[in-house]
């Protein structure tokens, strides 16, 4: 086996950008190609990994080591444990299937398919790295390229003033598209200070100096350093994760942003907040985890269920989805916070299902807005006429959204909810169910009045099902969100190997909480 | 004893100086009460050097030809405010702000 | 691979490699022909496997159960998946497959009117639900049954949408998702506590009493939702939207008799309920008089026919509660075949009549004999006219409450008894009695793909109460004929309530007497609106309440904190005044500043 | 060690040469302005060039200039910053002051000059007369579009000198006063001569003044009044010089003053170093929030970097000033870049201000791209250098301690983000009035690519500069000081 794979899958979207930047902006075909392949590139690895990595030795796999701050112990390296396959694949198929969304893109293209693979290499780069460091820089860099992403593709919305902060319209134009990417990065740049600090605090009391995770791992932090990193590694990453209160740039900045760049957000960027809150707090913070894991349970079903009434009134259509990322982020956040493996393999395989699921939503949505050019639902109506493959697929991701068994969204759910019902805190499944019965209200009432109905007149009259490359996105994600329900193992085979592998390092935890 | 009142001194010329930059109009003035403040300095480095065998007498030259030279340059600034403005008010410039 | 497991295997996987087939070939799909064809020959293989399993099972053999490991934590298995083939879950396999395969082919000719499009649509529906129910009647655990369970709310969803076109049907089908959705965080919180307190899946599992009531108690909610009983059978009647042979298969034989299979299923659990029980018994009989007594009103004969679905349902779950689950499922079986069979006629009629109305119906003997005939013979066995199987069942479920809870469900489900054969009779004489309508005028009788499933489920309408003595000893149950006060009453009640029915309903434009109370308490909806209004003033206005929070408030603090950093940034600007004995200024207040950290401090 | 004098002074000597030459070359052959330009470009180059081949390192005998790796790593600092101010101005003063190019060439190296010679000098005469050098010509280049551009221009040109002068002489004047009270405690004019013990009041007080000098090289606040409206008036290939070589000589003076010696008596002024830092990142952030001219912008910006920067300053380690070293020039390509852009952008499209930067990246790709680079860089983005350069001095300062300067640095930074996000998205989102292509020059082109690719370089490589900081504090030495490991 290469023992360069890994840093295939995150460089080649990177090298498929700087071959961008070398074609003539005339080139548009050549572009989309040369994004797909980078794409399909990394794809491919992540399958090889996920096919090669052997699950009988568990572990971190695929192991790469190159000095880049030597100095200061900082290190790439790059391994995938079983998580990460699991994250990686997800990646993968949200950024091909992300391109072949974008294919219609027809504003300054070349730009945008160079910050969008820019983007998903830092998301690669953080699923593998094993240095808090690199995980850190390559975090920032996916987080990043979301401003321009939004601020010049994006779309802009009317929010009417009101409420007791009415005066900062004065100064924001809320609902814009300048305003939503402003706010999206700022507030994840907050989470990222707040990362900062807690890794400062890691690495000069680890002794060793070290950024190395499994370094970092083996070193018994006292209880006063890991009760100041949790918190501020919970909020840091928890931001992206839409963590409330900390969610609000998650709807504006996912209802603002192009179909792609949403799918890839929410598909995957939010994976990576929760990802960090369980890789780096959690496990190099157990004892904190333990001590706060009431509040971040707590917080998470608020999530969960507040999440799912703020979408049950949205009458946007990608205010909608984008609110039901917020509450199935809450269930990751959720299986994070019961510290058992049942929990843990939900909340990594709620990332995954999640991913799929919101990325269908938002590259069906795209694909609805460009032929409706409208987002309201109550506008829309009988669509399913005219673009019967569409409303499947939609009514595939409702049903995964709201949790259906046979897709990817039940697996993910359940185990959560099995988890939550074995800590101390079995009431915390009561909100998580609820939020659940909330979504099976808005997602389906949305699927009802935007397909169903009398076939449509007038500027409906003439809308079409997808055709060429937006069949694939909802082909190949609709397909993943049925085969990983139907067959969890899948992908839960890797995940759990991992999730026990950092558990049984923490007997503590499971007696603690149980 | 000597020694705390020539610093004192030094002190008052400098304060003078500093007084005569804060409230003189003109920019000249200015560059009068900049080299008053100036100065004082080497009233200092005098005073220490001859009350205490310090080693800063020979600073003294170096000060005063670095004074000079700012201050040619100064004058030539204030030839340019004089031409844009038409006066040598220093507060005339104050188009750049905020 | 031994036989069974093979043929469990053959019943569960023939329908999802139909279903399959079709999603994945839009060509198949969009023809009516391989659409059709796969889907019916999915179910005969079904249908043969389960056949096969049954005899087996009559030749003696064992009850059969393998797993496979599903969901995986730390190593070990947390939940499996597999089969299980024992007495209940073969005669349920059969039941299901024969009344389904009868349904697709009645549904060859029923929906030809359909584009080609919808057509293969109906029938891919047909072949995924097929899967599905054949996953929840083959479960092992609850968790498997649970899938399948949730697995046929969304078939029915699609199904009762399938004229999605009409704004009734969709907002039927997503009542009907949502009241069953409801009710299944019941089965979902059962699951969650029966795992949490002992680990497992398993309806025979050792529960300790507490645990077994609560989860009895919240499985059973879940049973009112899917098996329509009071107060949540509301999404019931409406989900007659849907192509009537759907409401032959979905809401009348299969779908909603889940709820009742999962509580025969569970009983080893809900025998360590006995509150749970008699809760079971109250609703089951309230459901069963209160659903009857509406059905008498009904102008639309799905409706009456959905009406006697719920109650029948509430007949059966009162069985199971009063501690007879053989009763329960006897008479799911025996309903099964009566109710496809009346709906599949009322659809022949439809077919033949283009109105659900039972004023555009009457007469139809002369012009529909076959299917006025077989209506009949539904008609009777579901009155439970003895030497009909619905008497046979009846009698049983009848027999079972005797004396529980001082007599009061005994006497509500005779009542039942009594209204069923009433609005049955009233069918029969407003539809197929009497002068011809016009409509009725021009009907004819329907092809031979709808006659046949007619005529063959006629069949067991008659017969299958005989199979009580073999269906008992293949389930390991106490069954026995006997004559008592139970059956007496039961069919003097059905008899009457049918002659009543000549009597009360002979002329044109007869109601009972209290019908515009009934009506008016049906119109009204006294429990739809409850629903409605929990919907709206409850779900939606908080929801309203909850966006505007998030945008006004809790964006906006982040807003305002936002905005606050630049109205610092504003504020203090003018200190840069642009003269520069300010300038100098500053730098000698540092100075000073300076001095002082430096010497003076 | 000791050595020829001449042969430590090889690479200013070098530079004061070509200044002369350049001057008496256009004495005697006047009206060839372009070509002193270019030669002194390609010599600046060859100096350059040769600071990586020759052995300059050793010092005077009586140890009052040293020339060693702290003092190169600086030198070749400023020979890149002229370097890069001479191309990028070279397009800008033919065009519009084709007589005076030689004067403006000279002036500058001049000004390089006494830079070079600072970082090396460890006497106090030789300190503050090489600062003066550094600062004088300064003033004249100014104000040196006093005939040039717009109606207002020369206007502003005169206040931008005026400004920086009064400012300026006020602080030498402070300097002058503080050094003659630290002579007057000490027994030489080496600057490591340091009273032992406890130090007497009026040699605190002395000391800092030194300091609050300096830091008006730096612009720390409240030293920074100065800045932006200088930088306004100023011609911007000029500012871009200014913004940050001379910020460079001040913060060599600072930690050759403060960190040679004087470490010692860090309780004196670890506390004000630390005044200043956390002010300037407080003044400079919120400062430039509302600004609406990038070279305002820019300028209250760079007041915001050396708070960062006097962080690292205050933790007194070698560790410190290595990233403090490592931050200083990646500021002087980062802030040297930006304004070059700026100055590209605003010859024609008329005005410095974000609305005329508006639509740049549609207009010239290469220059809305190397603008958003430079200002990530600036906001400490990864992998541009910025980002390394600010997690340095983080580091640093939360391994020596400062949690809270460090804490409330990171919480700015964001605040920071705010106002360089803005001008992104001035650049990118919005749409100009134009739509014309715009085109730069070459060598200025060649300026802005060269810093870029530093920026990019060292943003993904950064471990050969850092080596190269972590040599140069470690020939600085610094006396290990009593809070090094607090």
């Amino acid at each position: 086996m290469s023992t360069h794979l890994l840093s295939l899958v995150v460089a080649a979207p990177a090298v498929a950008a700087a071959l961008l930047l070398l074609l003539p902006r005339q080139a548009r075909l050549a572009t989309r190609w040369v994004s797909l392949c980078g794409a399909l590139t990394s794809l491919a690895g992540a399958l090889v990994v996920a096919w090669s990595w052997d699950k009988a030795k568990g572990g971190f796999q695929f192991l790469e080591d190159y000095p880049l701050v030597p100095s200061l112990g900082i290190h790439i390296k790059l391994a995938a444990d079983g998580w990460s396959v699991a994250l990686l694949l997800l990646t993968g198929l949200i950024i091909v299937t992300g391109v072949l969304a974008s294919w219609k893109v027809d504003r300054r293209d070349k730009e945008f398919f160079i910050l969008l693979l820019v983007l998903v290499s830092g998301v690669f780069g953080v699923f593998v790295s094993q240095d808090l460091f690199v995980f850190f820089l390559l975090y920032e860099i996916a987080v990043l390229p979301m401003y321009l992403l939004i601020g010049i593709w994006g779309s802009s919305h009317e929010v009417p003033p009101a409420g007791p902060f009415r005066f900062v319209w004065k100064r924001f134009a809320v609902g814009s598209r300048e305003y939503a990417a402003m706010k999206l990065t700022l507030m994840l740049l907050v989470g990222s200070a707040a990362i900062l600090v807690a890794m400062f605090v890691l690495w000069s009391h680890s002794g060793a100096r070290t950024f190395d995770l499994q370094a970092l791992q083996a070193v018994a932090f006292s209880r006063s350093t890991q009760m100041l990193v949790f918190p501020l590694v919970w909020l840091g990453f928890g931001t992206l994760a839409g963590v409330f209160p900390f969610h609000t740039w998650s709807p504006d900045g996912h209802a603002s942003a192009p179909t792609a760049v949403s799918m890839l957000h929410a598909g995957v960027l939010m994976k990576l907040g929760a990802f960090g809150v369980m890789r780096v707090g959690m496990v190099l913070a157990p004892d904190a985890a333990v001590a706060w894991a009431p509040v971040v349970g707590g917080v998470a079903v608020v999530n969960i269920l507040y999440g799912a009434l703020c979408a049950a009134s949205q009458t946007d259509l990608k205010y909608v989805i984008a609110y039901s990322s917020v509450s199935h982020m809450g269930v990751v956040m959720l299986g994070a916070a019961t510290l058992n493996a049942a929990g843990w393999n939900g909340a990594v395989y709620q990332m995954f299902a999640h991913g799929i699921m919101t990325g269908l939503f938002f590259a069906l949505v795209g694909l609805v807005y460009e032929r409706a050019h409208t987002r309201t639902i109550a506008r829309m109506g009988g669509f399913a006429h005219a673009m019967p493959a569409v409303a499947v697929c939609f009514t595939l991701a409702s049903l995964s959204s709201l949790g259906l068994p046979g897709t990817a969204g039940f697996v993910a759910e359940f185990l959560v909810f099995l988890g939550a019902a074995t800590t101390r805190f079995p009431w915390w499944t009561v909100p998580g169910v609820l939020g659940a019965f909330v979504t099976a209200v808005y997602v389906l009432r949305a699927a009802k009045t935007i397909f169903w109905g009398p076939l449509p007149t007038g500027e409906f009259a003439h809308l079409e099902d997808a055709r060429g490359t937006e069949w694939g996105a909802p082909l190949v994600l609709g397909a993943a969100l049925v085969l990983f329900g139907l067959w969890p193992r899948l992908l839960l085979d890797f995940i759990d190997v991992t999730s026990a592998a950092f558990l049984q390092r923490l007997p503590l935890l499971a007696d603690a909480l149980r | 004893m000597r020694l705390t009142e020539v610093l004192l001194l030094a002190t008052l010329l400098f304060s003078i100086g500093l007084y005569g930059v804060l409230t003189r109009r003109h920019a000249v003035a200015l560059l009068l009460s900049i080299e008053l403040m100036a100065n004082a300095a080497n009233v200092v480095f005098v005073a220490f050097a001859t009350l205490r065998g310090g080693p800063g007498e020979a600073l003294v030259l170096f000060a005063l030809v670095v004074t000079v030279s700012e201050v040619a340059v100064g004058l030539a600034l204030v030839m340019l405010l004089y031409r844009r403005h038409g006066d040598t008010v220093l507060d005339l410039a104050r188009e750049a702000r905020h | 691979m031994n036989s069974p497991v093979l043929l469990g295997e053959v019943a569960l996987g023939a329908p999802a490699l139909a279903a399959l087939l079709l999603v994945v070939f839009p060509w198949a799909r969009r023809r009516r022909a391989p659409a059709a064809g796969l889907t019916i020959a999915s179910s005969l293989v079904a249908a043969a496997a389960a056949a096969k399993l049954v005899i087996d099972r009559t030749g003696g053999a064992p009850d059969v159960r393998v797993t496979i490991p599903w969901l995986p934590a730390q190593g070990h298995t947390l939940a499996e998946v597999g089969l299980q083939l024992d007495g209940v879950s073969v005669v349920m396999l059969l039941v299901v497959t024969v009344v389904a395969l009868c349904v697709q082919v009645f549904s060859l000719e029923y929906m030809r009117d359909e584009t080609a499009r919808s057509y293969g649509r109906y029938f891919a529906y047909h072949a995924l639900f097929l899967f599905s129910m054949n996953l929840l009647v083959l479960a092992p655990n609850l968790l498997q049954l649970f899938a399948g369970w949730e697995l046929v709310g969304v078939t029915s969803y699609l199904l009762i949408g399938f004229y999605f076109a009409r704004p009734s049907a969709a907002r039927a089908a997503v009542k009907a998702f949502w009241m069953t959705k409801l009710a299944d965080m019941g089965f979902l919180f059962a699951l969650l506590v029966l795992f949490a307190s002992t680990g497992s899946f398993d309806w025979t599992v050792a529960a300790s009493p507490q645990v077994a009531t609560a989860v009895t108690a919240l499985l059973f909610i879940a049973v009112v939702g899917k098996s329509a009983q009071f107060p949540l059978h509301v999404w019931l009647p409406d989900a007659m939207e849907g192509p009537t042979p759907v409401s032959a298969l979905l809401h009348a034989a299969t779908m909603v008799a889940a709820g009742v299979y999962m509580l025969v299923r569970a009983d080893p659990l809900f025998a360590r309920a006995p509150a749970t029980r008699d809760l079971m018994l109250w609703v089951g009989a309230g459901t069963a008089a209160f659903a009857a007594l509406l059905a008498l009103v009904q102008t639309d004969i799905k409706r009456v026919l959905a009406y006697s679905t719920c109650s029948q349902l509430g007949l059966m779950v009162a069985a199971i509660g009063a501690g007879s689950a053989f009763a329960g499922f006897f008479h799911l079986g025996t309903h099964a075949f009566f109710k496809a069979l009346l709906f599949l006629a009322a659809g022949s009629v439809i077919h033949a009549v283009h109105s659900n109305e039972l004023g555009a119906m009457g007469g139809l003997r002369r012009r529909m004999p076959l299917t006025s005939a077989v209506f009949v013979v539904g008609a009777l066995s579901l009155s439970g006219v003895p030497g009909f199987a619905g008497f046979a069942s009846k009698d049983l479920v009848l027999a079972s409450v005797e004396g529980k809870a001082g007599w009061v469900p005994w006497v509500l489900l005779m009542a039942s008894a009594f209204l069923t054969a009433l609005y049955m009779g009233r069918v029969l004489v407003k539809a197929f009695l009497g002068p011809p309508s016009e409509a009725a005028a021009h009907a004819h009788e329907p092809g031979f793909s709808m006659t046949g499933p007619l005529v063959l489920l006629a069949v067991p309408a008659v017969f299958a109460g005989l199979l009580g003595g073999w269906l008992a000893r293949s389930l390991g149950a106490d069954y026995h004929l006997h004559l008592g006060l139970t059956p007496v009453v039961a069919s003097a009640a059905a008899v009457l309530g049918l002659g009543a029915a000549v009597f009360v309903f002979g002329g044109a434009g007869r109601r009972v007497p209290w019908a515009a109370a009934l009506e008016y308490f049906d119109r009204g909806a006294f429990v739809d609106r409850g629903w409605e209004s929990l919907y709206r003033q409850v779900l939606l206005r908080v929801s309203g309440w909850a966006r505007w929070v998030d945008r006004y408030l809790v964006d906006g603090v982040i807003n305002a904190l936002g905005w606050g950093t630049l109205e610092v940034g504003t504020t203090v600007r003018p200190l840069q005044t642009g003269r520069t004995r300010d300038y100098v200024f500053a730098v000698m207040v540092g100075a000073l500043v300076l001095a002082w950290l430096g010497g003076w401090r | 060690m000791t050595s020829d004098w001449l042969q430590l002074l090889t690479l200013d000597l070098a530079v004061a040469g070509i200044a002369g030459l350049v001057l008496l070359g256009d004495a005697v052959l006047p009206g060839h302005g372009r070509v002193w330009g270019r030669l002194t470009a390609v010599l600046l180059a060859a100096v350059l060039g040769a600071s990586f081949v020759l052995d300059v390192s050793g010092s005077t005998p009586h140890g009052a200039y040293v020339s060693d790796a702290w003092v190169l790593f600086f030198q070749r600092v400023f020979l890149c910053a002229a370097l890069l101010a001479v191309l990028g101005a070279l397009d800008w003063l033919e065009a519009r002051a084709p007589l005076r190019q030689a004067e403006y060439y000279a002036l500058l190296l001049f000004s390089v000059v006494g830079m070079m010679i600072l970082p090396g000098a460890r006497d106090w005469t030789l300190l503050v007369v090489s600062f003066e050098l550094m600062g004088v010509p300064l003033y004249v280049l100014s104000a040196w579009a006093k005939n040039d551009g717009p109606a207002d221009r020369p206007k502003l040109a005169a206040e931008a000198g005026l400004k920086l002068f009064v400012t300026g002489t006020a602080s030498s004047a402070l300097t002058f006063f503080g050094l003659a009270l630290i002579l007057g405690f000490t027994e030489s004019t080496l600057i490591s001569a340091v009273p032992t013990g406890a130090l007497p009041p009026l040699a605190g007080v002395g000391l800092l003044l030194v300091v609050a000098g300096f830091g008006f090289k730096v612009g720390a606040v409240p030293f920074h009044m100065w800045v932006a409206d200088t930088y306004q008036g100023a011609p911007t290939p000029f500012v871009a010089f200014l913004s940050v070589a001379p910020k460079a000589g001040g913060l060599a003076a600072l930690s050759v003053v403060l960190l040679s010696g004087w470490a010692r008596q860090s309780a004196v002024w670890e506390p004000a170093v630390l005044l200043l830092s956390v002010s300037s990142m407080l003044v400079g952030n919120f400062f430039a929030l509302p600004q609406t001219d990038a070279r305002r912008l820019l300028g209250f910006s760079g007041i915001a970097q050396i708070g960062y920067v006097l962080v690292a300053l205050c933790t007194h380690t070698e560790f410190g000033v290595a990233m403090a070293l490592f931050f200083i020039a990646t500021y002087v390509f980062t802030n040297l870049g930006a304004f070059l852009v700026v100055h590209a952008a605003a010859e024609q499209s008329g005005g410095h201000t974000l609305v005329r930067l508006a639509g740049l990246s549609r207009r010239s790709p290469f220059l809305g791209a190397a603008l958003l680079v430079f200002l990530l860089s600036l906001a400490g983005i990864p992998f541009v250098a910025g980002f390394w350069a600010k997690l340095f001095v983080f580091l640093a300062g939360y391994r020596a301690g400062l949690v809270w300067p460090v804490v409330l640095g990171v919480g700015l930074a964001v605040v920071g983000l705010f106002y360089y996000l803005g001008v992104a998205r001035s650049t990118f989102m919005s749409e100009g009035e134009s739509s014309a292509p715009l085109h730069a020059g070459v060598a200025l082109r060649a300026a802005i690519a060269l810093c870029l690719a530093a920026v990019v370089g060292i943003g993904l490589w950064p471990a050969p500069l850092l080596q190269g900081a972590t040599r140069a504090a470690r020939a600085l030495g610094t006396v290990p000081g009593a809070s090094a490991t607090r």
